[in-house]
């Protein structure tokens, strides 16, 4: 693979990681997060097979796959499963209206791209350029972390957090070492179950997930 | 609908019109300028509803008015002809009139069923003003109880020529 | 004696004479001869700036001062004379206004003679050449216009209040200005802006100067969040006088941002941009929102001079900051939109103030709520008021899209990857820019198209007739500079290129503008004309259709064939707003309340529904009250010791008589 | 003003003029084939105008030479953006650039037009429609612009038709993902614009869902007839710069017989696939909430600032 189409290619992946992460602040349908999320993992796998194949590096490839299954397959199941028991379709009503956090979303791009120079400096070639992005899929996280309601939208969240930390990790340093990668993805898997695990339960003894709702059990 | 299935009914329905009966013959002193395209402002009248459900349906996919050129419009200014349901009732009396004459020239009336043409079962109840020929100038009539779509499709292309 | 300096005589003595004249003449052709010769002074002063402008530094007048201080002088340079040809071209427009328009306390002795004072004082500013003198008429600028707020001061009780806000923050301004000249002279061990120019830019003192001096001009232009005084003064205000504000006197503010970053302190530091930026971007979008909600045809003027003040100072900031990474061509560009956005807001601000006192002359409302129909009872006025409306609004060919294409241009081409701040920066300004054009259309489309079309929602407005001769001469005058120099901006593109001795730009062809620096150019007269192209088949076949068929009047306008329809159904400038305040329900905040009143006999039947809207000043309600409380809450324990009785006061006296002997001993 | 390029501004509108009424005609007629109906066929805006162009017109007590001018300048306003924006060919006038700057003052000078029309008539449907427009056109200025502004910056101007020369010479630059962003920023504009379903449903009859029928309620004859056209020919004018920015291919970039040929054929089509794939998708979604779309415009206007952020980061990586 030569540089140019190398460059071209972790561009186009980085547009889609942002452009997803975009779509999730965006769009308030469960469903349609899942969907996004999926596709967001989908970009961050191809991102690394890209990088692995321009670094010839045959373990990378299988980080990529790990993450192709886990993050655009595993993941989005999990959490689909989680939204079809509840009322499919459902809308959720968060803190601040959808046309303020897209706007922050747009703002936290530029931050993201201000404060990312000593990362970037970090890396070498072409993909550091891309740093910023994964510094914005980890704003965006927060961002939904901290406006939504629906405990399905804090995974999401949180998974879109994990993500951009992915993507700066292997934009830098071409990716952590196989073994820790295993383990954090599986940590992560982990949190998700335990929290889909959760949430079920309380669905089933309260007929809700909203955090507003769950947040009157503390008496 | 979800989506897929909106695009299967669309592919399995494929053309749901009837095929076109043939060309009436044109109405008598219809403007030459009115054929091709013509913009209907609907007014009831009084009606009991029975006509609007077939306005509605000769304007739907089966009947398929707009075929021929003619369309329902949101304002009489728009409009070349009143399409007048239903008898006229007191209330309904000056808004018909004020409907027409907000419409530029040339323009038709059509009254549409049985009441607007000869104030039918109502004829006499309390209430009723008259037949639409009694307040305004009728250029064609469609009667029937209520009438067919295929009755207002026919008027209207009488009009159209289409 | 120079061209320059006989040029400020002039004004001073015409100045004086117009003085005399609004004194002895008696009130029967008071107005005529003082409101001619307060406009022979603005002339002057146009003429005089025009000669500083073309020539430099090209005469001064020295007044020796027996202070320890160098001496007062009026010297204006390039950029000067700039300021003093836009303050002189709209205080001529505006007396000229006057002579129709005064009427009861505003044609008074003292209504005349503050108005020359004023007149003199915003068109001397600009041609100090040291702190001293630019502060004497800096206050007597302040001190004037209070005067003519306080115009109708017995017949309006709010003028008031909007005249003691005008004062507090206006003295508050004059302050911050005299704390900021006094870090500068100090440093520069004089006062002259000579000595002042010799401070380092990157000095401890040459920031905090800047900052002081930054609050304070803006203070005076009405950027939020010291706008308080801006949307009360101008309704209280006669509306020749709100014109010479608007257009003049809150352009001395931009002028004093000029004259430190160009003059003073060239080369500041990155932040003095992102701070004017900031200040800029701010008032840009909250003016405007406030704009487009507000109903009052004044206030709604008055909070678009906010934004348009705002342009100028992101204008400003854009280029200290693009000269600060050292992108000096599209800095360049940035200083002149600034400039740009001077003038045409001058023009049409100038025209739409008019038009609304031309409004408010014939119908004695402010409220658009209650206009409506003045474009047929008031062709003139209405004609110049949309004219103005097309020039705030940005739209071709008006100076205002030249002024506003010009900084769009810099900004776009402002952006260089390897400086992130400013690729950050710059579309975030585009996006404000972009975002205050389109509220500034919603605003203006609103004003024009409530206020002078279709029927008229009240009664004065039904039989309003159009303004008196003198009035209409300046309307129209002032509308058509709005299109003559959005036809030819090549004229002021040159004033403004010298005014900031720039290359980067030039005029092209019969009169367009040509940034050759970002390779961008636009002539307006082509597009006219290829506008007018267009038109002629149109207007061919309009012609030969009307002839065939013409147009039929008919009583009516179709309202679903309902039988009353009274123009109170028509939609007001409350409603037209209405989708747009929900939409910025948060930055905005209004107070909604609907109050059903139910039939006695069933309270399904609804007798009348109420429906109230309040839309305070945010910035006002949250910031200013508080602190207004808490000196209010200071002044009822000052009463506590100023009970009114001489011998506590004397005990007071006793007291401090000691405290002195024994510090003194200590 | 040079001749080539006068050619070619007379070539586009000529073009336009005959087209944009077809276009809407295949829209409908598209919209039609889905729903299972004939439709009335692909001329049938043509009659229309021929016939409001012959009947009469009105008008009302109170409304003054703003509803008669109005109409006129809504379609001049149409014509100048369909000889500014390269359609055909992307050959500028010297003196008169097609700076998009410019366009949308052209455009926005129509909208402003349209909504004293509507304003005019003195009723309460003609100020909603004017107030909502108004508010929807206010929103969509910053998407534009920054859109623009995304575009701008690999070119280094802001003119239409550098912009779409560099993309007629290295077609691959449509597939960046700053040009991507930007686009589908770009549509959602157009579409709030041209007052397309989400936004507006233009063959509502409810008047408190209208938008821009609320408008032009109260005009007949001529006045409609100048009103649609200038929509119709906006409508055109932006779809086919939509398609000059997203298939390059077959603008002319210099003015020959040939070249222009070519060019006509490649508007045609262009417009086909594109107002075809509007049309389509129109009959899938449903009208917005007027209060729903500040979020449809935040999100496009989220997408704009993403591409300019992207133009920063990716395109050196290239």
């Amino acid at each position: 693979m030569n540089d140019s189409l190398f460059a071209q290619l972790v561009s186009l992946c980085a547009g889609l990681l942002l452009l997803s992460g975009v779509l999730i602040v965006w769009r308030r349908s469960l469903t349609a997060q899942v969907r996004f999320l999926a596709l967001q993992g989908a970009a961050l796998a191809v991102l690394v097979a890209v990088i692995g194949d321009y670094q010839t590096s045959a373990e990378l490839i299988g980080v990529a796959a790990l993450v192709l299954a886990l993050k655009a397959v595993l993941l989005p199941a999990v959490l689909n499963r989680a939204v079809a028991r509840g009322d499919a379709g459902q809308l959720e009503t968060p803190v601040i209206n959808t046309t303020a956090a897209l706007i922050a979303s747009s703002l936290l791009t530029m931050l993201a791209y201000v404060v990312s120079r000593p990362l970037q400096a970090a890396g070498s070639g072409p993909a550091a350029k891309a740093v910023p992005v994964g510094i914005a899929l980890l704003l965006y996280g927060f961002l939904v972390l901290a406006t939504r309601r629906h405990a399905v939208s804090q995974l999401v969240g949180f998974l879109m957090l994990d993500n951009g930390i992915a993507t700066v990790a292997f934009l830098i340093s071409g990716g952590v070492p196989l073994v820790v990668e295993l383990g954090v993805s599986l940590d992560v898997l982990l949190v998700v179950l335990i929290l889909q695990v959760l949430t079920g339960r309380i669905r089933t003894e309260f007929g809700a997930a909203d955090l507003d709702d769950l947040s009157e059990l503390r008496d | 609908m979800s989506l897929r299935r909106l695009v299967r009914l669309m592919l399995t329905a494929g053309r749901i019109a009837d095929a076109a009966p043939p060309l009436p013959e044109a109405a008598p002193g219809r403007p030459p300028l009115l054929a091709g395209s013509l913009h209907v402002r609907h007014v009831d009248a009084g009606s009991c509803n029975g006509c609007e459900i077939e306005v509605g349906a000769a304007f739907g996919p089966v009947y398929d008015a707009e075929r021929y050129g003619a369309r329902l419009v949101a304002s009489p200014r728009h409009g070349d002809a009143v399409l007048v349901t239903g008898v006229v009732t007191r209330n309904m009396l000056e808004p018909l009139r004020r409907t027409v004459a907000a419409m530029p020239e040339p323009r038709m009336v059509l009254a549409v069923g049985d009441c607007a043409c000869s104030c039918g079962v109502f004829r006499g109840a309390i209430g009723v003003a008259g037949a639409a020929g009694d307040v305004v100038d009728v250029d064609l009539e469609v009667p029937g109880c209520p009438p067919e779509p295929g009755a207002i499709v026919e008027a209207l292309r009488r009009v159209t020529g289409r | 004696m120079s061209g320059v300096a006989g040029g400020i005589y002039t004004q001073v003595s015409l100045t004086v004479l117009a003085v005399l004249a609004s004194v002895l003449v008696p009130p029967a052709h008071r107005a005529r001869v003082a409101g001619m010769t307060v406009a022979a002074v603005g002339v002057a002063g146009a003429v005089t700036g025009a000669l500083a402008l073309a020539g430099g530094h090209a005469g001064s007048i020295e007044i020796p001062m027996s202070l320890p201080f160098d001496p007062v002088v009026l010297a204006p340079d390039a950029l000067g004379g700039f300021f003093m040809l836009v303050a002189g071209c709209v205080g001529a427009v505006a007396a000229v206004f006057a002579i129709g328009y005064v009427h009861g306390p505003s044609a008074s002795r003292t209504a005349w003679s503050a108005l020359a004072a004023f007149l003199l004082a915003v068109q001397l500013v600009p041609a100090a050449a040291d702190a001293v003198s630019f502060l004497l008429m800096w206050e007597l600028m302040a001190l004037a216009s209070t005067v003519l707020v306080l115009t109708e001061h017995a017949a309006r009780v709010e003028v008031r209040s909007a005249a003691l806000w005008y004062a507090a923050m206006t003295q508050l301004s004059f302050l911050m200005i005299l704390a900021g000249f006094a870090v500068l002279a100090a440093a520069g061990h004089g006062t002259g802006f000579a000595a002042m120019g010799t401070v380092d830019p990157g000095s401890t003192a040459a920031a905090v100067a800047f900052v002081l001096l930054a609050l304070g001009f803006a203070t005076k232009s009405g950027i939020v969040p010291v706008h308080v005084w801006l949307p009360r003064a101008h309704p209280a205000a006669p509306s020749h006088v709100s014109a010479v504000m608007s257009a003049a006197m809150v352009k001395m503010g931009v002028y004093g941002v000029l004259l430190v970053v160009v003059r003073l302190l060239p080369g500041g530091p990155y932040w003095w941009g992102l701070l004017l930026i900031a200040l800029g971007a701010v008032s840009a979008v909250y003016g405007i929102l406030q704009a487009s909600v507000a109903s009052d045809l004044k206030r709604l003027l008055g909070y678009s001079t906010t934004e348009n003040v705002g342009l100028m100072f992101l204008a400003a900031g854009t280029a200290v900051l693009l000269r600060a990474y050292g992108i000096s061509v599209s800095a360049e560009v940035a200083l002149v939109a600034c400039l740009l956005l001077v003038v045409s807001h001058a023009a049409f601000k100038t025209t739409l103030f008019l038009g609304a006192g031309s409004v408010l002359h014939a119908t004695g409302e402010r409220d658009l709520d209650r206009l409506g129909g003045l474009g047929a009872r008031m062709p003139t006025t209405a004609a110049a008021f949309g004219v103005g409306a097309l020039g705030a609004a940005a739209l071709p060919v008006t100076c205002g899209f030249v002024a506003e294409w010009a900084l769009l241009q810099s900004l776009i081409h402002g952006a260089r990857p390897q400086d992130r701040l400013v690729s950050v920066v710059m579309p975030v300004s585009v996006a404000v820019v972009a975002l205050t054009a389109g509220l500034a259309l919603m605003t203006f489309v609103k004003a024009y198209g409530i206020a002078f079309l279709a029927r008229p929602r009240s009664a004065e407005a039904a039989v309003a007739a159009d303004s008196p001769t003198s009035m209409r001469v300046s309307l129209v005058a002032a509308a058509s500079a709005v299109v003559v120099l959005g036809l030819i901006p090549g004229v002021m593109v040159s004033a403004a290129a010298r005014a900031t001795e720039l290359r980067g730009v030039g005029p092209v062809w019969v009169g367009g503008i040509d940034l050759s620096g970002v390779a961008a150019r636009l002539d307006p007269v082509g597009l006219t004309v290829m506008a007018a192209l267009v038109t002629l088949p149109v207007l061919l076949i309009v012609w030969r259709l009307a002839r065939r068929r013409p147009r039929r009047p008919v009583d009516l306008a179709w309202g679903c064939g309902g039988v009353r329809v009274s123009p109170r159904m028509q939609y007001t400038a409350t409603s037209f707003a209405e989708p747009l305040s929900r939409v910025f329900d948060d930055a905005l905040r209004p107070a909604r309340d609907v109050e059903v009143t139910h039939l006695s006999e069933s309270r399904y039947l609804v007798e009348r529904v109420q429906f109230s809207q309040r839309l305070d000043d945010v910035v006002e309600v949250r910031a200013y009250r508080p602190v207004i409380g808490l000196a209010d809450r200071f002044g009822v324990f000052a009463r506590r010791l100023q009970n009114g009785s001489i011998l506590r006061y004397l005990g007071y006296s006793f007291v401090a008589l000691l405290l002195v002997l024994v510090v003194v001993t200590l | 003003m040079s001749l080539p390029a006068a050619v070619l501004a007379s070539v586009q509108v000529l073009v336009m003029v005959a087209v944009s009424p077809l276009l809407v005609g295949l829209m409908r007629q598209t919209r039609a084939c889905l729903e299972g109906r004939v439709g009335a066929g692909l001329v049938q805006p043509w009659r229309d105008l021929r016939k409001w162009m012959s009947k009469e017109t009105l008008s009302a007590l109170g409304t003054g030479w703003t509803s008669a001018a109005g109409p006129v300048i809504v379609v001049v306003s149409g014509l100048l953006i369909c000889v500014l924006v390269p359609l055909v060919g992307a050959v500028p006038f010297p003196s008169v650039p097609d700076d998009l700057f410019v366009v949308v003052a052209v455009l926005l000078l129509g909208t402003v037009a349209t909504d004293l029309v509507g304003l005019d008539a003195g009723t309460a449907f003609g100020g909603m429609g004017s107030s909502r427009q108004m508010t929807i056109a206010a929103l969509v200025e910053p998407t534009v612009l920054v859109a623009v502004y995304a575009l701008s910056i690999p070119v280094g101007s802001s003119a239409l038709s550098r912009i779409v020369r560099a993309r007629v010479e290295d077609p691959s630059s449509v597939a960046s993902p700053v040009s991507l962003l930007a686009l589908v920023a770009l549509a959602i504009a157009v579409i709030a614009e041209t007052g397309r379903l989400p936004v507006d449903n233009p063959t509502t009859h409810l008047e408190l869902t209208m938008v821009h029928e609320a408008m032009v309620l109260e005009s007949s004859g001529r006045d409609l007839g100048w009103l649609e056209l200038g929509s119709w020919l906006r409508l055109g004018a932006l779809l086919g710069l939509l398609g000059s920015l997203l298939i390059p291919w077959g603008i002319a970039t210099e003015v020959t017989v040939g070249s222009l040929a070519v060019g006509v054929a490649a508007l045609v089509v262009k417009l086909t696939l594109l107002g075809g794939a509007l049309a389509a998708a129109e009959v899938f979604v449903a009208k917005l909430r007027l209060f729903r779309v500040p979020e449809l415009l935040a999100g496009s206007f989220a997408l704009a600032f993403l591409a300019v952020t992207a133009s920063y980061l990716l395109v050196q990586a290239g």
